[in-house]
């Protein structure tokens, strides 16, 4: 990818993160993150990583973030007039950012470090899939005790009758 | 490298001009045969004065000119008090993937043009059907946000009941899906057409409805409750909501939904001929002809035998649409408890233990 | 695909998306806000394995996102029966007004 | 053809042993019905028993399997077994505790059961991502049970605060995560460690950034001060017997993997990371210890004295190699005895309806109970240091091994601030014993558990104060299987 397609990228990724935190209706909020998960997902296309974009619309767009908006629309949240200002998120962000970001840079140093052109099959199902199932057999695994226990702690928490 | 581009460019052109035809086709179907299931006359009045006569070509007038006509002159009206931004997004969230959907679904084998072979699949991706899967599960986003931007107490219950029933069912059509992607072994739509040619006893067309039955009924049904029909049109249900999620929509809107709602009609229509009846495959037509069980060749051009497969393909597409209509025309609508459990109770259950006993069979194959 | 972009490149863009999701964390007051601002942090590390994974030429860190996808959903899960159970008592998400107990 | 990587079935036993017995009570839960439900409680408790049993059959074993995922050692059994007595100590109180809520008690024993598996397999986790599930396996657990008393509003709080800062801290954790592994390629400990001692600048600096992003997801999760903030108010809101899972099993747990990553697998950062730890470990000690005092409310007031018993505890990491891991998995056993007996206490101070958990509530309480007044004095004297109970030999231990390590100042001060600490440990007992007071027990003979699990944990204390050597043994030999 050429860096003009990453710069570009990276700005959309950014104004809609930024989005995400300044909007001060939760499902405009909301449409910000689908938005910044929609262009990660291109970004990772670009990364040789087709598997991993497409579940990431599938199951951070297509899912979680039904989840998110079904929640927020159960419980009809509006603006909140309440909510902290957006000089205030906007500065913080502006902060944290440069950070982050500086510190990186300070203690990683300026270093071009351009991958090698991918190899056939990188990326694809095939080689994702021999990665998750054999090298990281045991967190798959886990993953599934990890899954009945939030079934559990999510049905206990939200289910509407009480003995 | 332009002529690359050009074929891509006319494919997808073909591919999507189709589409959008066979949507406004579908709607007179649904019309006329609505009427015919339930002994109406159905749509027949609008029709093109000529020479003295009316000519309504049996309500198609109706329903592919006069009515688009008047969808989109209609007045855009944007209630009070709506979140105009996502109000206007909305019904272009629904109808774009619905669209982009059809690039992955091959309509036929390849077409030999001079010496350059042409895939006849839009696109030939990767990830193959989880392509498709993305698509299908952005499309709750539409109802998502016309039911909430719209400002209206019904709008809001159909978005709500729509996000809830589409991320139920999607998890049943996945699995469905992945039943065939174990029987199949590959992800790719087209090579999933390329394995239902063989034959099972020299005679019958191996097509995959006879090794997934059970999975062919939990797509379908999930299916239909992706694109929001009845029995499963909770999200609009008339009676109940007006018409849900988009009760505040006119004019171009409007179509876009209605669109949309046939779009779905035929990408489930497509994807299940694909995974479950052989795609574009004619029983025992091959790239050179006809090998019939008998051991007789009966050799073909190449064009015809694309023909034939384009065919194919269009009529399966056409068979599953008209049956889908015919569902939402018999059945009467599930309650919401109803509908839950027989996505989380029935259909979750089922689809999961068809994967467990079909990665078994794989299994126990190969090692045979 | 003449030039490639360093992957340092992404680390840094993954460091200003887990800046911007902190900021949302730490000033924000409706906690389904906080929550997806949260979100917004694990993608950014999701975009690090990602790319490493391109450097590496591994598929292993293309595989650990997935695991992270699924923490994810399982977070959601459980915070999203936090947030429902805690409205039907207060009708309310916002952090300044859950203050039973003085912190 | 694909190779499977080499499984072995000891190193996972432990884990799979627990996650049984959550299934297995699921299960009894849904074909058992009426209000007489102790025996999920006692299936619990069986299944830790066995899981112990095991841990100790297994306790001569070395192994490392899954692709350098999971070990079973000495270092990991120890675990297991402080795992299972905090839990069957845990369950014996909650058993008790249950009778005066509302909370469904299946849900609830399967929930604890699977939140002590995460436990244990972060204790044997040897990789990155194998604890970071583990993690969330525990945490996610533990951000149900603390809000599964769906009727308190204080409840459903402290279930949100912990959800926040504990989602807050995934996401730290998992930055660091990713860019050690962007600076090593792996995420298993032995080849993070041995990529790091031959790394260039470059790439150690992003260790370094790893390192320190784990440090705050740590700091979160041990209630580290300035990470800390949430922890009184989660302490207070959450189901008392939750509370004191949270106190003992989930800080325990935190501290091996703490123990395991920052020795094992950043072992070559050490220099990057010991003064930070210090720094972290003396505010830790102080501001904890300082702001117990103002406490009123006694599951507040233990709050804090947790943070400044985590400070304790990042003290013996500072002194890792001079000691000092002998010394936090012995201080550990302690915490873990004396602890749950203090919130096995609090738990015979409230009723139904009427929790007590007031200071002021506890006045008078010595004389009148005397028994339950004899364990509170044993308990908060022990965690206030004073010889010859538990917690004076474990504050022994890690001040020692921070001397030895040269860390002189350090330990200084955390004898100080310890000084502060015996102020409002005494208080309680002042309060106990010089305050006239009405409140009003349940007779201990209709909680017999409670009693069961108060004896259990004073006889611990006392037994392993006085005859510390044994226990310290054990310690340092499990920590032992570390380097």
């Amino acid at each position: 990818m050429s860096l003009g397609v990453f710069v570009v990228l990276a700005l959309f990724i950014l104004g809609s993160a930024l989005g995400v935190i300044l909007a001060r209706n939760p499902v405009r909020s909301a449409m910000c993150l689908v938005m910044t998960l929609f262009f990660l997902a291109v970004l990772y296309l670009f990364l040789d990583a087709h598997m991993v974009g497409t579940l990431q619309v599938i199951v951070y767009t297509g899912a979680i973030m039904v989840l998110f908006l079904f929640v927020i629309m159960l419980l009809n949240l509006q603006t909140d007039p309440e909510e902290s200002s957006a000089t205030t998120t906007l500065s913080a962000a502006g902060g944290l950012c440069a950070l982050f970001v500086g510190l990186l840079m300070y203690l990683v140093g300026n270093v071009e470090n351009v991958p090698e052109p991918a190899r056939d099959g990188f990326g694809s199902i095939q080689s994702v899939a021999e990665a998750l199932f054999l090298r990281l057999m045991l967190p798959f695994e886990i993953t599934s005790v990890l899954m009945l226990v939030a079934i559990i702690g999510a049905v206990v928490l939200a289910k509407r009758k009480i003995q | 490298m332009w002529i690359e581009i050009g074929i891509a460019a006319i494919k997808s052109l073909v591919v999507l001009l189709m589409v959008l035809q066979l949507a406004g086709a579908l709607g007179w179907v649904e019309r006329k045969g609505s009427a015919l299931i339930q002994d109406r006359i159905g749509a027949n009045r609008a029709g093109i004065p000529l020479f003295g006569t009316n000519i309504t070509l049996q309500g198609l007038i109706n329903t592919l000119m006069a009515d688009p006509l008047k969808m989109l002159t209609k007045e855009d009206v944007v209630p009070h008090g709506v979140d105009r931004l996502l109000h206007t997004l909305a019904p272009l969230v629904t109808l774009f993937p619905a669209l982009v959907t059809f690039a992955i679904i091959p309509f036929g084998d390849v077409l030999v043009v001079g010496d350059r072979e042409i895939n006849l699949q839009v696109a030939r991706l990767d990830v193959g059907i989880l392509y498709a899967l993305a698509m299908v599960s952005l499309g709750v986003y539409g109802v998502v946000l016309g039911g909430w931007a719209s400002n209206n107490r019904w709008s809001l219950l159909g978005g709500i009941r729509g996000s809830a029933q589409m991320i139920s069912y999607e998890v049943a059509m996945g699995l469905a899906v992945v039943s065939m992607i174990l029987l199949y072994g590959t992800v790719d739509l087209q090579t999933m057409a390329h394995e239902q040619g063989h034959l099972i006893g020299g005679w019958l067309p191996g097509w995959g409805i006879l090794y997934q039955p059970l999975a062919f009924v939990i797509f379908l049904t999930a299916g239909i409750a992706e694109s929001k029909r009845v029995p499963f049109d909770l999200p609009e249900s008339e009676s109940e909501l007006v018409s849900g999620f988009f009760t505040e929509y006119s004019g171009s809107k409007h179509m876009m939904f209605f669109m949309t709602d046939f779009i779905e009609v035929i990408i489930v229509a497509g994807l299940g001929a694909t995974l479950f009846f052989g795609g574009w495959q004619v029983p025992w037509l091959y790239r050179d002809g006809f090998h019939l069980p008998g051991g007789t060749l009966i050799e073909l051009p190449n064009l015809v035998v694309a023909l034939l497969q384009v065919a194919s393909f269009t009529i399966k597409v056409l068979v599953l649409c008209w049956f889908q209509i015919m569902v939402r025309w018999t059945l009467p609508r599930f309650r919401y408890d109803q509908l839950m459990n027989l996505g989380w109770k029935g259909m979750l259950p089922l689809a999961l233990a068809n994967v467990v006993v079909t990665a078994i069979a794989v299994l126990l194959v190969q090692d045979a | 695909m003449t030039e490639m972009v360093p992957t340092n490149y992404y680390v840094f863009l993954a460091a200003a998306l887990f800046g911007i999701g902190t900021a949302g964390v730490l000033t924000r007051r409706n906690v389904i806000v906080i929550f997806m601002s949260i979100e917004l942090m694990l993608n950014a590390v999701n975009l690090v394995f990602v790319a490493f994974a391109r450097h590496f030429q591994s598929a292993e860190g293309q595989a650990i996102v997935f695991l992270v996808m699924i923490v994810a959903a399982a977070e959601a899960a459980v915070g999203l029966a936090i947030f429902i159970s805690i409205f039907r008592n207060r009708e309310t998400l916002n952090a300044d007004e859950i203050n039973l107990l003085k912190g | 053809m694909l190779t499977i990587p080499e499984t072995s079935w000891l190193v996972v036993l432990p884990t799979l042993i627990v996650v049984g017995t959550g299934l297995l009570i699921l299960l009894v839960d849904l074909w058992s019905e009426g209000p007489d439900r102790d025996g999920l409680g006692w299936l619990g408790i069986a299944g830790l028993v066995v899981t112990g049993i095991a841990s100790v059959a297994l306790w001569n074993t070395h192994e490392v399997s899954f692709s350098g995922g999971m070990a079973v050692d000495r270092f990991a059994l120890f675990f297991n077994l402080l795992f299972c007595l905090g839990g069957i100590l845990a369950l014996l109180m909650s058993m008790n505790y249950l009778e005066n809520t509302d909370i469904r008690v299946g849900d609830y024993y399967s929930l604890t059961v699977f939140s002590i598996s995460g436990m244990v397999m972060m204790a044997a986790a040897t990789d990155l991502i194998v604890f970071f599930l583990a993690l969330e396996v525990m945490s996610i657990a533990i951000y149900a049970l603390s809000g599964i008393w769906r009727r308190q509003l204080r409840a459903n709080e402290a279930a949100l605060k912990y959800f926040i800062s504990g989602a807050f801290a995934t996401g730290f954790l998992l930055f660091g995560i990713a860019l050690i592994y962007g600076a090593t390629g792996a995420t298993d400990f032995a080849t993070v460690q041995e990529k790091l001692a031959a790394a260039p600048p470059e790439l150690r600096g992003m260790a370094t950034a790893g390192m320190a992003l784990l440090l705050v997801g740590f700091g979160f999760k041990v209630a580290a001060v300035p990470f800390h903030f949430w922890a009184p108010d989660v302490y207070e809101g959450a189901p008392t017997s939750i509370t004191a899972l949270m106190a003992v099993g989930v800080k325990a747990a935190a501290f091996a993997s703490f123990a395991r990553v920052f020795t094992d697998a950043l072992g070559p950062l050490m220099p990057e990371w010991r003064e930070v730890v210090a720094a972290l470990a003396l505010l830790t000690m102080v501001v904890g210890n300082f702001l117990a005092v103002l406490q009123q409310n006694i599951k507040r007031m233990l709050a804090y004295s947790s943070i400044a018993h985590a400070g304790y505890l990042m003290v013996g990491l500072v002194a890792v190699n001079d000691g000092g891991g002998a010394a936090v998995l012995f201080y550990l056993l302690a915490y873990t005895l004396m602890n749950l007996g203090a919130f096995a206490v609090v738990i015979a101070v409230g009723r139904r309806g009427q929790p007590n958990e007031q200071i002021d509530d506890y006045a008078g309480l010595g004389f009148r109970y005397p028994g339950l007044g004899a364990a509170m004095s044993i308990f908060m004297l022990s965690l206030a240091g004073f010889p010859p109970l538990v917690g004076f030999a474990g504050k022994l231990y890690i001040f020692s091994a921070a001397v030895h390590a040269g860390y002189v100042k350090l330990a200084v001060l955390g004898v100080l601030s310890s000084v502060v600490s015996v102020y409002y440990y005494l208080g309680v007992l002042a309060k106990m014993y010089m305050a006239e007071g009405t409140t009003l027990l349940d007779s201990p003979s209709s909680r017999p558990y409670l009693f069961a699990c108060l004896l259990i944990a004073a006889a611990g204390t006392v037994l392993v104060g006085v005859f510390p050597s044994s226990a310290y043994e054990l310690a340092r030999q499990s920590f032992a299987a570390l380097g």
